[in-house]
């Protein structure tokens, strides 16, 4: 879809854009974490800040994720709104206390006497071999645990939007960002990720859901990269007439269960798209909440189409045999289009 | 540098109102918890770890301190929250888990955030320091005042977080203070046996920065030690590491029996109790009457009974207002 | 149910016996944690163990989860059979990356050429007023991760022949047990936990749920504490002529997913009990499980009775409100019994 | 302790025969890659971490290792992969994600495990460490002998799993050497940003364990030093900390345009490539002719070829052994 003045951002560029619109209007505002500064972050989701507003409010830091995370959590604390990043979201494993024990309860224990406006902004996912420390999407982690706002993007557009959004709440906001969706032609890029992004300021809702393709056969729930598999996976099944409605989660916390149960009351059937490892995560929750809410609405069983239980392995056979595609999601839905 | 008169009667007493409210506490934290131990039972429940033989390192520090510094601290928080002037009617009924505690009882006694003094607190082992090391960095951001204290025990000095924000206070030059509380135990781990100094102010040479060890646990040497500290970094010159030797004289926590002690330890450290030595140290120095140093002790009564009062007297939380104050 | 020569031991000391004698036959076993030694832990698991085998195999640690956790995985890899300790779950923050980026891949990363026999166990639960650092359970943030296996007793026979199990296991087992269930006094003691407990050394399979009360009406399906609360659900409900069947699922990794299947196959009706968080977890899994293998079976909507998504408050009254317990598994019934 | 001949001529091959490696590697990386740079192409998907300038570290300390001894090595691992002796066709395989490799390419490069030799990665910065304390616990407890040697970067001094392994290692008085390669970068941000000294050899005051700086990135001085500290741990004398000055030849990862490193800094560096310079060396010492390094030098170019030839060759995983080798 092409449209007057379009300009079209990749999500990486979309970021930097969020952030610095931000950093001109809030001085209170400032980014730190690992080669985000004279390296534009190794996701670009950085770049040009530091030229723009130099080494004091774009801050590289040791490798100490916990020192930087907690000192993250006493800034926002003290007045500042810290935008931090944490490279890949599968190190989480060194500084998760700082994340998890600070940034997401210090509101809670102080009984709302302090805020915590921070921004933890993290990569996920796999994909181009980068092994088992270094591919996860770990959604699930995240959301699984209280006292913070959990979004991913799928496209520049909300991925702006979110941005902003997050870095002007009060409380923390996990930014989970897809490597293969940042536009980074070294990492392969998911074109459709790449849209319309307006220059203007602009803020999308954390906790609503997206329709991203509207349908009536069957629903297909993804957030992230899964949503453009989920778009693919439904121009597939157009071709034999089958209409596929897609929701982008965007936000997994809060989730917008209503948004869900309203496509899956319409569509009868549920196929959840997740990155993330298979059980006690994502594509759980979405299913539970669909059947606890309403037994009836399903004509079929509701499938997920979700990483295996297994570390993501490095060779390119194993690694794209376990991730999600739209072949896996068509064939989830010829299982259960007779019902 | 040396204590003005004024600021010696301010740090005893703060001690003493510390004591007074621990030892408050320890008789109250028993009701309902006899004939059976049952942490979960009484009017206190949970955990309880009090700060007997600790105070002079709290007010030997705080007394440097005022309203906008920030202070975080650790599972073992009362006498520096009380010597950073938390407000004591909230910080009872917060551990009493009232409705009108610091948190509306959310926190409990770990958790003790006073925004209005900048105090906050976590369980976690050395998870106080990377907060107070953000809140420095964001006073210097800012440009404005404030030094940003962490205290620890001797035991989190072998936590990683220990490391990390040291060293990140020190590249950045941040004004922020970390202040060891060495009681020689970590629970029942004595320090010898989990720690390869023998003092961890030697651990400032990794960070290039000043650091310190404070035998006796002797207010008036922690109060000069500090104040040079909190000068040197209220002037821009960066972060110090200060070890304080102390004691605990009660137990890690209650209901502790402390069979791990060495026999006859805990002896010797009573009749070391910092509060009547320094109550004969100032009349000694004829700093104060027994008369002065009784009143003060009458007022610190006076002051936790209130406390204890007020907080027994306030409402209990709905059980609702669980679900609230998740988010800002 | 009294038997002939009964022997009741409490969780914590079913723990301590099944080491020692592990430990007597097999030199390969030691002890490390915080508190293990002198103190016998705090939750009394390794009481007497110090006095029976010494320093050398049982080690007091610093306050340094990453670093002696990722040691326990560098003996197990060497040869050794560490059993180390994390003394509450909710500290997994400062060391996670030593459990899940190491521990839990290290056999794949090396393709099965290097065996991780480790076992960590660490104390899980609230309900006596520790607040928001020591009262979690975290049951979905360990079993959601590849490479561990996960279990979680519900009483002392299981205790011991679960951790058998978990030592003899060439692969990494985490071993989580409920504070309310150790049978320390000082934290009230759930008497159903301490049961008839066999002298001799045995295992109990890790994988393998139990069915801790047969019926026909409803399935509970639980873990830990929570199977207690079923059990009195249970019995409130036969007063009202209502059969419930009580599944223990024991182990979270492998999960028993036939044996939940077959249980809600037969009443028709499902609900989950977990004290760990409400989204993203236990409860959404063991849902969707059921429902994707057949949707057909469940005649009423699945209920789940969790913590809810909020840190856990430190006041007695709201910890309380938020904690599962028999009432609200009764109430959860009525909801759904009509169908 | 000076090299024995042998000991030089032994260094001098595995230098060799990693960088070797590293060219071929870089060569093959590109395939598959061109005309846009995609990490996912190729026969050599992935992050690419080489090791050229920093070989000296690998060999002057493994120089002294069996394959009994432990090995952790990081993200950055080749050259200390070949000189502790891990087989090289299954190394090329596992890096080429082949179904010989070390694990059958579940790994990659990243994550090279080498049972026999005792040898193990983590691509979380400073993660190898306590898993190397371990080991050398391991050995003490059993009362076998072996020593383990822990490789992190410069970067990684600032992790908190650096602290907190130091300490147990000295606490428990373990035969464990940790050896910092400092080549001054991690990734973009430069060793004075990021770590509050200038040389990390200081911090093992922080664990009362010897501490040494070596300056040069010179094998026969890193040998010396590193002799010592293992003899010592062998002795039953416990840990030691080296850092050993050395340089990053390629980038952080190939693709790495380096943007942040001040003009001319490489070409500084290339003029003082290792390699070369022991070669000179070798022969100003009348230790060896041109025509003996010519064979070494040829004889290593043959290894590396054989090992690439045998990783083309071999096959690809099954997609399904993704699922296999999970647990034990
Ligand atoms: C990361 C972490 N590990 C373990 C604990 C359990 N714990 C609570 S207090 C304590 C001992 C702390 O010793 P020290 O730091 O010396 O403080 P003290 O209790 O002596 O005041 C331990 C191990 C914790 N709260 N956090
Ligand atoms: C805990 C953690 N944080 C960040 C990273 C990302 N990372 C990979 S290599 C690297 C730089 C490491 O620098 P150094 O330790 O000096 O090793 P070098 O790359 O120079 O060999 C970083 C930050 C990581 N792998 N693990
Ligand atoms: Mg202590
Ligand atoms: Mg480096």
């Amino acid at each position: 879809m092409t449209q007057t003045n379009e300009r079209k951002l990749t999500i990486a560029r979309a970021m930097a854009e969020a952030v610095a619109q931000e950093m001109r209007t809030d001085d209170r505002v400032f980014v730190m974490g690992e080669d985000i500064a004279a390296l534009g972050g190794v996701y670009g989701n950085t770049r040009g800040l530091l030229e723009e507003f130099g080494e004091e409010r774009i801050r590289d830091t040791p490798i100490s994720e916990t020192g930087f995370i907690g000192a993250a959590v006493g800034a926002a604390q003290d007045g500042m709104r810290p935008v931090v990043e944490l490279m890949f979201v599968d190190f989480f494993g060194v500084c998760f206390d700082a994340i998890y024990n600070l940034m997401a309860k210090n509101i809670y224990f102080s009984g709302g006497n302090v805020k915590v406006p921070m921004v933890l902004m993290t990569s996920t996912g796999g994909g181009y071999s980068d092994a088992g420390q270094h591919s996860q999407c770990l959604y699930g982690t995240f959301a699984h645990l209280p006292g913070m706002k959990v979004v991913t993007p799928s496209n520049a557009y909300d991925a702006k939007g979110l941005m902003t959004a997050a870095m002007r709440d009060d409380s923390p906001v996990v930014y989970m960002f897809h490597k293969s969706l940042q536009g980074m032609g070294w990492l392969g890029t998911e074109a459709g990720a790449t849209v319309h992004t307006p220059e203007e300021s602009y803020t999308v809702e954390i906790g609503k859901a997206a329709i991203a393709r509207q349908g009536k056969d069957v629903t297909i729930v993804s957030l992230g990269m899964g949503v453009h598999n989920a778009l693919k996976a439904a121009d597939k099944l157009s071709e034999s007439g089958v209409d596929a409605e897609v929701i982008d989660l965007r936000s997994l916390v809060p989730l917008d269960r209503d948004t869900i149960r309203a496509s899956v009351a319409k569509t009868g059937r549920l196929i959840v798209v997740d990155e993330d490892y298979h059980s006690y995560g994502v594509s759980g929750e979405i299913i539970a909440s669909v059947t606890e809410h309403n037994i009836s609405v399903l004509k079929a069983p509701p499938r997920r189409i979700t990483f295996p239980d297994v570390p993501i392995p490095f060779a390119r056979p194993m690694e794209q045999y376990c991730l999600p595609n739209p072949d896996k999601i068509v064939a989830a839905f010829e299982e259960i289009k007779a019902a | 540098m040396q204590p003005s008169l004024e600021q010696k009667l301010w740090m005893f007493e703060h001690m003493v109102l510390s004591r007074c409210c621990e030892e408050a506490i320890a008789g109250i934290y028993f009701e309902g918890k006899q004939p059976v131990f049952n942490m979960a039972s009484g009017p206190i429940p949970g955990e309880m770890h009090l700060s007997d033989g600790q105070e002079p390192v709290a007010v030997g520090v705080c007394a440097h301190l005022d309203a906008d510094d920030i202070v975080t601290a650790t599972h073992r928080p009362h006498h520096q929250a009380i010597a950073k002037g938390v407000d004591l009617d909230k910080m009872m009924a917060e551990i009493f888990g009232k409705s009108t505690g610091l948190s509306g009882g959310r926190g409990g006694h770990m958790h003790l955030f006073d925004a209005d003094v900048n105090f906050a607190c976590s369980g976690i082992i050395a998870q106080g320091m990377g907060p107070a090391v953000g809140a420095a960095l964001s006073r210097k951001m800012q440009n404005k005042p404030g030094v940003a204290v962490s205290f620890i025990g001797e035991g989190a000095a072998n936590q990683g977080a220990f490391h990390e924000a040291l060293n990140l206070a020190a590249v950045w030059k941040l004004p922020f203070i970390c202040v060891i509380e060495d009681n020689a135990w970590g629970i029942s781990v004595a320090k010898g046996a989990s720690t390869a100094v023998e003092r961890n102010h030697v651990r400032a040479a990794s960070y290039d920065i000043p650091g310190h060890y404070i035998e006796g646990n002797d207010p008036y040497k922690i109060f000069a030690v500090a104040g040079e500290a909190i000068a040197r970094a209220r002037a821009g010159e960066g972060p110090t590491l200060i070890e304080a030797e102390t004691f605990r004289l009660a137990g890690h926590f209650m209901g502790d029996a402390e069979g791990y002690r060495p026999e006859g330890e805990k002896d010797g450290l009573f009749a070391r109790d910092p509060i009547p030595a320094m109550r004969a140290r100032l009349i000694a120095d004829g700093d104060a009457t027994d008369a002065d140093l009784d009143a003060i002790e009458t007022k610190a009564k006076e002051r936790v009974d209130a406390a204890i009062r007020f907080a027994r007297e306030s409402a209990d939380p709905q059980p609702e207002d669980a679900l609230t104050s998740v988010f800002a």
